[in-house]
């Protein structure tokens, strides 16, 4: 079980031998990526089934908690980390020709892996400055101008994320004395008050950047219209859900209180209303996508206000059929983006595509019987279910985003399908390989749209067991401290 | 109801319509030569112009629809007198009501309305154009009416309506304002001055009618006949206590007629806009007030 | 395994059916014998249109621990029928000549037979939804069904106005789902009984919030006001068949969910009890039927391509049939469920007038047409019955259901309602008559002359529909039974009938009585025309009389453009396009905060923005918490 | 004196149809419509006739404003070439059977216009007159003594055969036509089908044909009726 430490050690020790490997064979270095990958996609298998619908924890350098590293097993995190490998796979540079994009990606995940398997806050906080630091260089290999300004953008406000972060944990720490978050979740009664709180709010925003959370999220279009389809897939598709990670943990495991529910509810309600507003105007493919991607991002705040395993369970579902759906679609983005002008009559040169497009945005719609109806369904009742004023206005703001949402994306569809010039094609024609992987994403979708009942109690059963405290706090921490508390 | 009076009531209901009809042509043109100081023509000249008519020579007929055109005019207006009850013979009006009977009354508009288009000639669309405007403008009134009666009455159905006025008092000292405006509608149903933009001679060349000739027009006439009766007859009914015999029935139904040709001779023509803006403006208005005490 | 399994598996059979051989000639044959067959299906389970219990699916679904089932009830069932017989005429409407046309014409005929189906089955599956969710699944089929079909057509216009169409269907869609959730988050059920609990147990306010989110769900797929905007335009610009598919039947779904959830489980006290005596929830929606009947109405007098006039008296028409069934009594509902029927037949068999005028003429344009009488004399006749069907008056069917509904106003005493529906159907009159006049009477066009009449394939259809809108209007007895077994499963009064028509003590309707008589008095009018008359003579239509003026093929004077100007230079003022004013200021209002946003995320200073967030939402939970916690 | 012409008479089976005749022809006396086709100055002289002075309608005579209805044309004046010619497009438009009444002198002779190169002389060279009421301009009691002697002549016609001169333009409808061409030129046409008329009423004798109608044959569009038709 141990060996699980390679997950996030594997990578990173790749990420540095990858320079020196290509100073002998450039074949070599491109290959070490996918290969680390792969055996961390195999680890995480054996380590799903051994897990089973337990928990474990590792414990580095020796150490006992609250004091030492922690890694915290569980299938919510073996999920996030199988993705990540998935994810960072699909997205591999194949065609860049510098070996420093492969180790800028292997950071990349070495940090992911890191956050996702993490069990105390300031390993959360480090992984996450190193993950940040990874997105930086990769987006800043851009050799274009709208791409270096974009990411000087990202990178002012990520750094300033950061802080706040760092003064949200700092806050922690003064107020406890401990930044394990399983010791945190023992002494609740310390953070519940307005500092504690506000610590919760610091860490909320801070990670917020890269979880695309309103207000901290006008980084967003500029940097996904500059860098990589792939990137792109990957960024809005994986990393963004990775800071939801991060506060995730927070929420559930320490600050299950309303006050914190409803800061959530409310950034998430404006992130969707703000996202679908911008995204109504845009008529640029990549930048409607973004913004599209922040009003998701507000529906998943929405559905952790929800609290409990029930909005844990909502809040992967979301995730999940968001990489599907957004991952898809960045990835399609590789075949054809751009004005919507440039789009007209795409349809009739490849109907493939365009059909494969209408299913990536039916299912975000949530049109019956697709899976992203049945997501919506259960989160707006679960909201009715809370009852209150705020849910209700968020269930009329989730609604009303639907609908504004169809507005935008049909009048691309439309002009998708209208009759086109004879001569110029919108199509990229070159061979791309995000194409085909699109194509498995929607096939993904379809299957699941059968198995939407297994896969929901699947997810129930995942969340249930994560969204537990007492679990947690049992596994991580050794007796002693349990002792003192009963 | 026998075989025999229902035989009876199928041909004479028509038949009387038209015999009766005929005199109220006459009468209508006897009134405006004697507002003009003429003397008149002579007693049959109806039926004069209508045998002359149906006895013509040529006949030229722009199609099978302009034929089907005329049969519907006819037979829409035939259909009508049976459904509107006389005294002695009102077996078959029972099944009808009100309601089907003024939809019946729209069929011979819609009918001539048909034959005029066939005609292809652009006087007579303009014509149709008009007539159909001024029906939708009489007809809001006359329905306004037709709801007032029944509502009063609680029956959809002529006879029950005349019965109550047998047994209670007439229509017409019951709702007075609604007579009023009944009778505003039945100038324009009529279409006589001021209301009678669809014919205007001088202009379109009596619109409908331009291109009818022999048994064509022929057939107008008969329906002109039809009409005439019908107005009379269903206004008496409506308002002035029907009749128990033909004796007491028809001179209201000449009465009712002869009124608005009183009047009519007194006007010039309004155009069609301003048809619409009078007759919903006005009994439209006496309409609703009557309504507003009847419910 | 029940007959509504069967069904089921038979419509979803036929639909993989029809997806596979779609672009194989093959499918010409095949689709309307699988309509036939599903037709076939639901004459077997007639028995529950004369009085017989509900079918009941013998599967059911558990997803996310929501329960979904089916059912058949005689509503089902009556409104399946209808769109049974639409899909079938459709079906072989297509199937011959037209289809090879469309085809050569670059159309996707397949997709426009998959169309068809896909929408026969979404139909069918909202038809039989037993539960909300079931209904709620079934309504987002229908919608974006019957958008796939509104998408063929190749035009910029078509494809806008399906756009506008789903985001009004969504919107619809969205209504309901709010209304869902409002009744699920009481007592944790979908069932439909839970609408009239739930409802009994709401506040004053959420009554009104519940109704009218039920009610703008249903208008937004019927075309009531004021949600009718997209309607028209849709209707018209679908390729032909489809257009006499989706005009007849398919936004009729709206008039079913009404019925089935309003009328049914919120019901007459339920509307009654909300809002005062004087104006409560039932005066609101006759209304808004009364109004629905007159202003599309008007616009359609306004039109000048046949099919937009068509479709906008579509929407007019919807009026009539909420109208009377708001009203709640045996009469003014079987009126209102009635012209449901009547409405389809004649709708389809009027759009597939103007869809053959079309295939011949290449135009359905109505200042470009005229005369085609003598050449397309069937479908003329067709055209005839159908609007005197549409305009109601007898003996069509048309005249049947309009009756009725006026009876009810007139028994209810709504004497503004009353003339609000005159007012309508005079309007349809005037309407319909320019329709046919400027298409098939009139100058016959130098370029028309070689026109000649559609083939069989084409005719079959419509002189079947147009056999239809005459049978049910002579005989509506045939239908009655039908609708008193729907009155009777949603709980209304029922109609006492009989062949002819209906049973009311204070003045009944017979219409074998009083077609008889019409038709005798035609047959008087005849013999008088044929035997006392001369022999008549036809003559050329440019021996014509106009003042003298020598008429020539080379100048056209068929009076067709701007048909009414008296009325129009009365009512013309009046046309506002206050709704369309309405829909582009929401526009307008998104637009607004859109660019709010958009100048939020181009901000200069993200970091500002940051801290500007941060400092917020500490003072919110300084506010909330307050200062001791 | 012009010769009689034969025409073929169709057998009457009824036995009552001489009955019917004479009742129509008695009607058709006693009702006419009359339109006036003012082109000259003798319109002038038709509202006292017409109106409470001396009041047509008591004569069964009341004005119409289409061909189509009307039984009388009444030309009042001089007529011009160009109007001649709508004249006789109205005259044609007419339902037999139909009169045609000249007014004034102009229309018996040219009038005070008879050497004027615009004018046609005299009437009854295009079309058959029945009556002329001359004089410059006629009263109006000549006005209704000859509308009287119209209503006569209908009445009388079984025995005087004064009140048909309609059919003689069918029967002689090469003569009346060679007059029109002359004037008109060889082109000339009216939409109305005199020939085919002639044979529906079996009008025709052999000087209905000649070489003016060939001429017009040779010039002529069709003027054949649209026939409904299925297929």
């Amino acid at each position: 079980m141990n060996s699980l430490v390679l997950l996030m050690v594997l990578p990173l020790f790749a990420a540095f031998i990858i320079p020196v490997v290509a100073k002998f064979s450039s074949k070599l270095a491109l290959f070490t990526g996918p290969v680390v990958l792969c055996i961390n996609l195999l680890l995480i298998m054996s380590a799903w089934v051994k897990v089973g619908s337990g928990a474990h924890a590792i414990f580095l350098g020796g150490f006992l908690p609250p004091v030492g590293i922690v890694f915290y097993i569980d299938h919510f995190s073996l999920l996030f980390s199988g993705l990540i490998a998935s994810m960072v796979l699909i997205v591999w540079p194949w065609d860049a020709k510098e070996s420093r994009l492969y180790s800028l990606y292997m950071l990349l995940s070495a940090a992911s892996f890191g956050l996702a398997l993490s069990a105390d806050l300031f390993n959360l906080y480090v992984f996450y400055e190193l993950l940040a630091v990874a997105t930086y260089g990769i987006i800043a290999k851009q050799k274009n101008s709208s791409a270096t300004a974009a990411s000087l953008r990202y990178l002012f406000i990520s750094s300033a994320g950061s802080v706040m972060l760092l003064l949200g944990i700092a806050i922690i720490y003064t107020l406890t004395g401990t930044l394990n978050i399983a010791h945190l979740a023992t002494m609740t009664e310390n953070l519940h008050g307005f500092a504690g709180l506000s610590a919760f709010a610091l860490i909320a925003i801070g990670a917020g950047v890269k979880a695309e959370m309103f207000p901290v999220n006008s980084w967003v279009a500029e940097v996904y219209g500059t860098i990589p389809r792939q990137l792109s897939a990957l960024l809005a598709g994986l990393i963004s859900k990775l800071a939801v990670v991060l506060i995730i943990k927070m929420l559930l495991m320490v600050f299950q209180v309303q006050a914190a529910f409803d800061l959530l509810l409310v950034v998430g309600m404006l992130g969707v209303i703000s996202g679908e507003m911008v995204a109504w105007r845009a008529k640029d493919m990549i930048r409607m996508l973004s913004f599209s991607s922040i009003a998701h991002l507000g529906v998943l705040f929405i559905a952790l206000s929800i609290g409990g395993s029930k909005g844990l369970w909502l809040a992967i579902a979301i995730m999940l059929h968001h990489l599907l759906v957004k991952g898809g679609l960045f990835l399609m983005a590789d075949r054809f983006s751009g004005h919507f002008d440039k789009l007209k009559g795409l349809a009739h040169h490849s109907p493939m595509s365009a059909a494969v497009f209408l299913v990536f945005i039916l299912s975000l719609l949530g049109v019956p019987p697709l899976p992203g109806f049945w997501i919506k369904m259960a989160l707006v009742m679960n909201l009715a279910e809370l009852g209150g004023g705020l849910y209700y206005l968020a269930i009329g703001v989730i609604l009303l985003a639907t609908i504004i949402e169809t507005a935008y994306m049909f009048n691309l569809v439309q002009t998708m399908y209208l009759k086109a010039d004879a001569d110029s094609t919108p199509l990229n024609k070159r061979y791309s390989a995000s194409y085909t992987f699109a194509k498995l994403f929607a096939l993904l979708l379809l299957v699941s749209m059968v198995f939407v009942s297994p896969i929901s109690k699947r997810l129930k059963d995942i969340a249930n067991h994560s969204a537990n405290p007492q679990i947690y706090i049992h596994t991580v921490l050794p007796a002693r401290y349990l002792g003192e508390k009963s | 109801m026998n075989a025999l009076h229902l035989m009876a009531e199928l041909i004479f209901m028509p038949l009387i319509a038209f015999i009766v009809g005929m005199m109220m042509v006459l009468m209508m043109r006897k009134i405006s030569a004697r507002l003009q100081r003429r003397i008149g023509p002579p007693f049959f000249q109806p039926l004069y112009d209508i045998v002359k008519l149906y006895g013509k020579d040529t006949q030229i007929s722009h199609g099978l629809i302009h034929d089907i055109g005329i049969i519907m005019a006819v037979g829409g207006y035939i259909g009508a007198e049976i459904l509107l009850p006389v005294p002695g013979m009102e077996g078959i009006a029972a099944k009808g009501g009100v309601i089907t009977l003024s939809y019946f009354l729209m069929i011979p508009s819609l009918g001539m309305a048909l034959g005029v288009g066939q005609c292809a000639n652009p006087n007579g669309s303009i014509g149709i154009s008009r007539a159909l405007t001024a029906m939708l403008a009489y007809d809001i009134p006359f329905i306004l009416v037709v709801f007032g009666a029944a509502w009063h009455y609680q029956s959809t159905s002529l006879i029950g309506m005349i019965e109550y006025q047998q047994v209670h008092q007439w229509g017409i000292v019951e709702m007075p304002l609604l007579a009023i405006a009944g009778l505003f509608a039945l100038q324009g149903m009529l279409g006589k001055q001021p209301f009678e933009i669809y014919i205007a001679p001088a202009e379109i060349a009596t619109g409908p009618m331009v291109e009818m000739s022999g048994k064509y027009m022929g057939g107008l006439f008969v329906m002109q006949t039809f009409q005439l009766y019908t107005a009379g007859v269903l206004y008496a009914s409506l308002f002035l206590g029907g009749g128990t015999s033909f004796l007491t029935l028809l001179p209201k139904a000449f009465l009712v007629v002869a009124l608005p040709m009183s009047i009519a001779f007194m006007f010039p023509r309004y155009k069609t806009e301003d048809v619409i803006r009078i007759l919903w403006k006005w009994p439209v208005m006496l309409g609703l007030i009557s309504l507003a005490f009847i419910l | 395994m029940t007959l509504l399994d069967h069904l089921f598996i038979v419509v979803f059979s036929c639909l993989i059916a029809i997806s596979v051989v779609r672009n194989l000639p093959i499918v010409d044959k095949l689709a309307p014998v699988l309509y036939g067959l599903i037709l076939i299906m639901l004459v077997r389970m007639a028995s529950v249109a004369y009085g017989g219990d509900a079918y009941l699916s013998s599967f059911s679904l558990d997803l996310l621990g929501f329960k979904m089932h089916w059912q058949f009830t005689a509503l089902s069932w009556y409104f399946a029928i209808i769109t049974l017989v639409a899909a079938l005429a459709s079906a072989v409407f297509m199937s011959g000549d037209w289809g090879r046309q469309y085809r050569e014409g670059g159309g996707n005929y397949g997709m426009l037979q998959l169309a068809l189906i896909v929408n026969v089955f979404s139909m069918i599956l909202l038809l039989g939804s037993g539960d909300l969710l079931s209904l709620f699944i079934g309504w987002e089929f229908v919608s974006w069904a019957s958008f796939l079909m509104m998408v063929l057509s190749p035009s910029k216009l078509a494809k806008k106005s399906a756009v506008k169409y789903i985001v009004y269907a969504m919107t619809g869609a969205m209504a309901l789902m709010v209304a869902i959730v409002m009744i699920y988050a009481v007592n944790d059920s979908l069932e439909f009984e839970q609408i009239s609990i739930v409802f009994a147990q709401m506040s004053g306010s959420s009554q009104v919030a519940l109704v009218l989110l039920l009610f703008v769900a249903f208008a937004i797929k019927m075309g009531l006001l004021p949600f009718h905007l997209w309607q028209a335009v849709a209707y018209a610009e679908t390729p032909g068949p489809g257009a006499a598919f989706l005009g007849a039947i398919s936004s009729r779904m709206g008039m079913f969910t009404i019925v089935l959830v309003i009328v049914q489980f919120i019901g007459l006290g339920g509307l009654k009890s909300v809002g005062t005596s004087f104006a409560n929830m039932q005066t609101l929606l006759a209304w808004v039927a009364a109004l629905t009947t007159i202003i599309p109405t008007y616009i359609a007098l306004q039109q000048h391509d046949a099919k937009r006039l068509l479709a906008w008296h579509g929407v007019g028409q919807g009026g009539y049939m909420l109208l009377g069934i708001i009203m709640f009594d045996s009469i003014g509902s079987a009126g209102g469920l009635m012209h449901v029927l009547n409405h389809a037949s004649y709708q389809a068999a009027l759009f597939m007038t103007v869809v053959a005028v079309m295939y011949r003429t290449g135009t359905s344009d109505l200042n470009k047409l005229g005369g085609l009488v003598t050449q397309m004399p069937l479908t003329f006749l067709v055209m005839l019955i159908g609007i005197i069907g549409l305009a109601g008056l007898p003996p069509m069917n048309g005249f049947v259901s309009k009756w009725l509904v006026y009876r009810s106003l007139l028994v209810n005493g709504q004497p503004l309602l009353f003339v609000a529906a005159v007012l309508g159907t005079l309007g349809t009159i005037l309407s319909v008559y320019k329709l046919i006049h400027n298409t098939f009477l009139g100058q016959l066009r130098l370029e028309h002359q070689n026109v000649r009449e559609v083939p069989w394939s084409m005719l079959v259809p419509m002189l079947g529909l147009s056999v239809i809108v005459f049978i049910t209007g002579f005989m509506p007895g045939l239908i009655l039974p039908w609708i008193a077994s729907v009155q009777e499963s949603v709980g209304l009064p029922v109609i006492a009938h009989h062949l002819g028509g209906i049973e009311y003590a204070k003045g009944g309707l017979d219409m074998i009585w009083v077609s008889g008589i019409l038709f005798y008095g035609f047959g008087v009018g005849a013999l008088i025309f044929y035997f006392l008359g001369g022999k008549s003579k036809r003559v050329h239509q440019y021996d014509n009389y106009a003042g003298g003026h020598f008429l020539t093929s080379d100048v056209r004077y068929h009076y067709s453009n701007n048909f009414y100007p008296g009325l129009m230079h009365l009512i013309g003022t009046w046309y506002r396009g206050s709704f369309q004013w309405l829909e582009n200021s929401i526009v307008s209002v998104m637009s607004f905060f859109s660019v709010f946003f958009e100048n939020i995320y181009r901000a200069k200073q993200p970091v500002m923005l940051l801290l500007i967030g941060v400092v917020l939402a500490l003072l919110a939970l300084y506010r909330n918490l307050g200062v001791g916690a | 004196m012009k010769k009689e012409l034969k025409i073929k008479q169709k057998e009457r089976t009824n036995p009552l149809a001489h009955v019917f005749d004479d009742f129509i022809r008695f009607c058709q006396s006693k009702s006419l419509f009359m339109l006036h086709y003012c082109t000259g100055c003798g319109a002038i002289e038709l509202p006292p006739a017409m109106t409470s002075r001396f009041d047509m309608e008591r004569l069964g005579i009341q004005p119409m404003v289409t061909p189509r209805q009307a039984d009388i044309l009444l030309i009042t004046g001089y007529v011009s070439i160009k109007t001649l010619k709508r004249v006789i497009l109205t005259y044609e438009q007419m339902q037999s059977p139909k009169y045609v009444i000249g007014i004034c002198s102009c229309t018996v002779n040219g009038g005070m216009y008879w050497q004027s190169y615009a004018t046609a002389k005299k009437l009854n060279e295009y079309m058959p007159v029945d009556v002329y009421i001359a004089g410059c301009m006629p009263r109006p009691e000549a006005v209704m003594a000859g509308l009287q002697r119209l209503k006569d002549n209908i009445r009388n016609d079984k025995k005087e055969h004064k009140g048909s001169a309609w059919k003689d333009y069918f029967k002689r409808y090469d003569y009346y036509l060679g007059n029109q061409q002359a004037l008109f030129g060889e082109d000339w046409q009216t939409p109305t089908d005199i020939i085919a008329e002639a044979k529906l009423y079996g009008l025709e004798t052999e000087e209905t044909y000649g070489k003016h109608t060939k001429l017009l044959e040779k010039h002529q569009t069709p003027l054949l009726p649209q026939e409904m038709r299925i297929k």
